[in-house]
């Protein structure tokens, strides 16, 4: 608990990033490889250390407190939205990422696991946390990321039956597909029901 | 003296009799042919306040209301809860209904009971009539007698009662030890 | 013996009693929607019926009677249609027996307090008929809460009730408000004072702490505890029936008064006022101390959260019924041995 | 006949002495239930009245905040975001921007920031009050919704006076705050500025918020049957508090003195005086109580923060087409239920590429299964209420 950073003393101006600092050291210490912006320390691991090194986090580094889980679709071919910066250097993958922080101070990191999106499969962490059940259910509800071992990998938010993702970047948002942005009212009829629900790339 | 089904009839108060005492008949009735368990429990209430009614139409005031206190107050309300806790369906109990084979013996047994009862009574009291108190009712005299004459008796009632208590706590409540091992 | 008069005096004192009942107990939601309010720095009624909104309660009354008289599907429609006549005759039985002034009551039974005690307990009758049969969870569990509450507290009820007999040696309401007026001489002094002055302070706050519980007003309102069960045993009820629940529960609240009042405040008799002056004021001193005590009951709503289902057992089984046995036996010890 | 009645016999003697049998009946507590807040679901396993386990059915609020994120510009988002803990809309509009702000580089001036800081502050008064006013209510105390509401009345109304608006201030502008209510296209000088007499309303608003808690005190606080209710009910010792990532009274409630007001600074919250609210019990009781003293504690830093704030301009230069550069960060703050935070990831453009929200209620209410094993019916409204969640914060 050592190396929190201060963050009572402004960080600006300063030659050295406590952020930065605090972020390297956890990383090498846990195995890992980190980027710090913009005071957000990112932590990335390989998927097979995944609960080993949250587990490690919470009792080597007192990072106890568990804030959320989610997941990341990178992906060039974007449905809605914006496309990457760079689509040729992206890698297609999905990312887990687990923000734990510590209750004590500013000390937080975000762990990172890269998952190939043909075999999005990842070992449950509430084990470690049983908070992060429910933030697993809903990453598995928006992307289909598979928690194994998470005791109750049930849909969370969407409705019984409803096929497709909706965070994934190839999902359409139905809205946007019938109604340009900003969209004049009541022009159009309403869509009709899909005889497929949106699933993948079918539009 | 005998009384003729004319003057009988003529009598207001037996036409309240008879208002009270036939719903009580059928209720009763009910209370053994009702497919549900619940509406059995309350075709004896019907039974009971009909009971409680001809009472009051004795002028017995005091047993009137003590079987509408305890018998429809107390007993009959702790028959539902008991009933309502462990199951209640809304629809028929299939285990209520008996055959043929147990339903025959069952009423012959009922109406020889009645049958019985009925002549015994008929028999040792006959055409008797008691005149109906005046204003004031028995209650006082019931105390009187039930603490003077009856005393040991009743003391000896309340005891057993004060048992039955006990030992139905005894038996209903759960050993915690016994319920750790289980 | 019975004649034809006797009927005619009963139906014009039934009319009398049932238009009693049904006018306090519009009063008295009118006193609880403008009391509460005003607790609440609120307004409260306002519009209907002109100047204060006087007619707030019948229009209440009016729009629940024109809704839908639903029965929910699966539900036993027979029960379901009979719950609250029930209710409404148990409440409205009790009206009976109470007096208005010495000549002003429908009948003066000599079991009067006996008979309140058996024909009130036929509401938890009505309240468990109406909870199984509305094929609703939250119902039955309403009704059983309900009937497991409504037996616990007769028991205080009925012990209180009990140490009241005990002094007043008659179980008459008007022979009770008649010990009540007789003069005690103590030294010198001869003076007339209600039992709640003369030794029954314990028995009439056990008997209100009751009496609120038999109510199923808060703090004891968990049977229909609005934000557990909905609406307890009432969930599926609608119009006309509803209403009658809704009567039933004010009627009841100002016949508990009206027994409160009786037997411990002194019924309609007050100290230096003649016997023909009662026969005339009677019936509005006994209103009067029945608005105190509904004020009283409205008041404790106003303040105060529910408990739960077994802190009110706790309550009753733990401490009010050994207190009120304790206080029979104290007061039958004073009447005993000492006067 | 005879076997029959045996095998009865022994039929009902093995259910005896077993246990008695009774089944565990399903009880469907919501979508619609007046004490869910909304439209959330409970499937309870209840035996009696007790409660062999729960499973909170969410999702009936679900609209999908983040994936419409990623079609919104950073402009259009503050109105969304302050639809999603709209009994706070200001507090969780602040970390969003503050994100974006970052990710631009952009510093908003000294005064924007005290302003959002008061109106944070004012909407935390407001949440708390919306708290205090109806948990009560929940445990069937109707008198101190109304006034308690009476005097969040006067907080709203200052809200609305500089914002122009009581729910959904969307008041918040990259580089600094929207030009406040009232005055027009001729007044427009003036009306840049907080609104005339404002401060002062506030001051004299503060002290009405005040009284009221001294009234809930009075009325609620110290109530024995309050107390019976809530008293060791649902208790979420600290370190469960914490693995399941309890945040804000809740955490605090549970003996943890975490507050982020005392660790991020995108808000002048260093220059402030206050102390962190905290009870042992981590009970029902204890969470009414924190949220109860954080009012005044909130009181107390609208009052210095009304004597510190600085003159100056409201907002900092900023493009009017935001496009904001390539980068990943993560902004949080205190919002009234706790800790909530955005993590931005910008692709360059005008969107978005993914903003994660990490609702504060969502948290709070996945304890609600372990924390309700084994409890009463009663007490699930109790505890429930305790967790002062906000449906749309759930499901975003």
């Amino acid at each position: 608990m050592n190396d929190q950073p201060d963050a009572t003393e402004p960080l600006e101006e300063e030659v050295r990033d406590p952020y930065l600092e605090y972020g390297t050291a956890l990383a090498e210490r846990l195995g890992g490889r980190a980027v710090v912006e913009h005071d957000t320390i990112r932590i990335y691991v390989d998927r097979s250390n995944w609960v080993e090194t949250i587990r490690r986090a919470r009792d080597e580094e007192g990072l106890d407190f568990f804030s959320w889980l989610t997941g990341i679709d990178w992906s060039k071919d974007v449905e809605v939205g914006d496309t990457v910066a760079e689509p040729d250097e992206l890698e297609e993958r999905f990312e887990v990422m687990c923000r734990l922080s510590s209750v004590e101070g500013v000390a937080g990191a975000h762990f990172i696991a890269a998952l190939p999106k043909d075999d999005a499969v990842i070992d449950s962490i509430t084990g470690v946390f049983g908070g992060a059940e429910w933030h697993e259910r809903e990453a598995h509800d928006m992307f289909g990321i598979e928690f194994t071992g998470n005791p109750n990998l049930s849909p969370i938010y969407l409705p019984e039956g409803f096929i497709g993702h909706p965070l994934l970047k190839s999902y359409p948002l139905l809205a946007r597909e019938v109604k340009p942005w900003p969209g004049t009212v009541d022009v159009e009829d309403m869509p009709p029901e899909p005889e497929e629900p949106a699933g993948g790339g079918e539009a | 003296m005998t009384i003729t089904f004319g003057d009988w009839i003529t009598e207001i108060a037996n036409w309240v009799f008879l208002a009270i005492a036939l719903p009580t008949l059928g209720a009763a009735v009910l209370v053994v042919s009702a497919k549900n368990i619940v509406r059995a429990v309350l075709a004896l209430v019907v039974t009971l306040a009909g009971t409680a009614a001809l009472f009051l139409m004795l002028g017995a005031e005091f047993v009137g209301w003590t079987i509408v206190l305890v018998y429809i107050g107390a007993v009959i309300i702790l028959f539902l809860i008991g009933i309502m806790i462990t199951r209640a369906p809304l629809t028929k109990n299939a285990d209520l209904s008996q055959p043929i084979s147990m339903r025959v013996p069952a009423a012959l047994l009922s109406v020889i009971l009645f049958a019985v009862i009925g002549g015994a009574v008929a028999a040792s009291f006959g055409g008797a009539a008691i005149p109906l108190p005046d204003e004031a009712t028995t209650t006082a005299s019931i105390g009187e007698t039930l603490f003077t004459n009856w005393v040991i008796p009743f003391e000896v009632v309340s005891f057993v009662l004060l048992a039955a208590l006990i030992g139905g706590i005894a038996l209903a409540r759960q050993d915690p030890a016994e319920e750790g091992e289980v | 013996m019975i004649t034809g008069w006797f009927w005619a005096d009963v139906i014009v004192k039934v009319i009398l009693a049932l238009a009693a009942m049904i006018g306090m107990a519009l009063v008295a939601i009118y006193a609880e929607l403008k009391v509460m309010s005003h607790m609440q720095h609120r307004i409260g009624p306002y519009y209907a019926g002109g100047r204060w909104g006087w007619a707030q309660p019948f229009a209440d009354a009016l729009k629940f009677i024109q809704k839908e008289d639903l029965v929910p599907e699966g539900a036993d429609s027979t029960v379901f249609r009979a719950a609250p006549y029930i209710v409404v005759a148990a409440t409205f039985a009790t009206f009976v027996v109470i007096p208005f002034s010495p000549s002003l009551v429908a009948r003066d039974l000599d079991l009067g307090v006996f008979y309140l005690l058996a024909v009130s307990s036929l509401t938890t009758l009505g309240v468990l008929m109406a909870g199984w049969s509305s094929a609703n969870k939250y119902s039955l569990m309403g009704g059983l809460r309900a009937a497991g509450q409504l037996i616990a507290y007769e028991l205080p009820l009925a012990l209180a009730v009990v140490a009241v007999v005990v002094q007043a040696g008659t179980m008459s309401l008007v022979g009770i408000v008649e010990a009540q007026a007789a003069p005690i001489t103590i030294g010198g002094l001869s003076i007339s004072l209600p039992f709640l002055l003369t030794g029954q302070i314990v028995s009439f706050v056990i008997f209100m702490v009751a009496s609120v519980a038999e109510l199923s007003r808060i703090p004891f309102d968990m049977p229909i505890a609005e934000s557990e069960l909905t609406m307890g045993y009432l969930t599926e009820y609608s119009s006309l029936r509803f209403t009658m629940f809704f009567l039933g529960e004010y009627a009841a609240m100002i016949s508990m008064s009206a027994i409160a009042a009786t037997l411990f405040l002194g019924g309609y008799w007050i100290p230096f006022v003649s016997e023909t002056a009662l026969l005339y004021f009677g019936p509005f001193i006994l209103i009067a101390k029945i608005s105190l005590l509904v004020f009283f009951i409205l008041w404790i709503r106003a303040t105060w959260p529910r408990l739960r289902e077994d802190q009110l057992q706790d309550m009753a089984w733990r401490w009010l019924i050994p207190i009120a046995l304790l206080n029979v036996l104290v007061i039958a010890f004073f009447k005993v041995v000492v006067f | 006949m005879n076997e029959e009645y045996r095998a009865l016999m022994h039929r009902s003697e093995v259910a005896v002495s077993v246990e008695l049998q009774t089944q565990d009946m399903t009880l469907n507590i919501g979508p619609q239930h007046p004490s869910t807040h909304g439209v959330l679901r409970l499937v309870a396993q209840v035996d009696g009245e007790r409660i062999s386990s729960v499973e909170p059915v969410i999702g009936y609020m679900h609209r999908g905040y983040e994936k419409l994120a990623e079609v919104r510009t950073y402009a259009q988002m503050t109105a969304l975001v302050n639809r999603i803990d709209w009994v706070s809309g200001f507090a969780s509009e602040v970390p969003f921007i503050v994100a974006v702000e970052k990710l631009m580089g952009i510093e908003p001036p000294e005064r924007a920031q005290w302003i959002r800081l008061i109106l944070t502050e004012l909407f935390r008064i407001s949440s708390h009050m919306v708290f205090t006013s109806s948990y009560p209510l929940e445990l069937g105390a109707t008198t101190p919704l109304f006034h308690v509401l009476r005097e969040r009345e006067r907080v709203l109304e200052l809200i609305e006076g500089m914002t122009g608006g009581r729910f959904h201030p969307n008041f918040n502008r990259v580089g600094g705050i929207k030009p406040a209510a009232g005055g027009g296209k001729t007044q427009k000088k003036v009306s840049m500025d907080i609104p005339e007499g404002w401060l002062e309303a506030t001051r004299a608003a503060m002290e009405r918020v005040l009284l009221s808690t001294e009234q809930s005190d009075t009325l609620v606080t110290g109530n024995e049957l309050f107390k019976a209710r809530t008293v060791g009910v649902g208790v979420i010792p600290g370190n469960k508090a914490i693995e399941y990532g309890l945040s804000g009274p809740n955490l605090r409630a549970s003996g943890v003195p975490f507050d982020l007001r005392k660790h991020e600074f995108h808000l002048p919250y260093d220059q402030v005086d206050f102390n962190v609210i905290s009870a042992p019990g981590g009970d029902c009781y204890d969470r009414y109580w924190v949220r109860l003293q954080e009012i005044r504690e909130s009181v107390k830093i609208v009052l210095q923060a009304i004597d510190k704030i600085p003159e100056g301009p409201l907002r900092a230069k900023a493009p009017r087409v935001l496009k904001v550069p390539k980068g990943q960060i993560y902004v949080r703050g205190e919002n009234p239920k706790g800790e909530f935070g955005y993590y931005l990831i910008s692709e360059g453009g005008q969107k978005p590429y993914r903003l994660k929200i990490r609702s504060t209620s969502f948290s709070n209410l996945s304890i609600l299964p372990w924390v309700l094993k084994g409890a009463l019916v009663p007490d699930l409204v109790a505890v429930m209420g305790s967790l002062d969640f906000v449906l749309g914060d759930v499901d975003r």
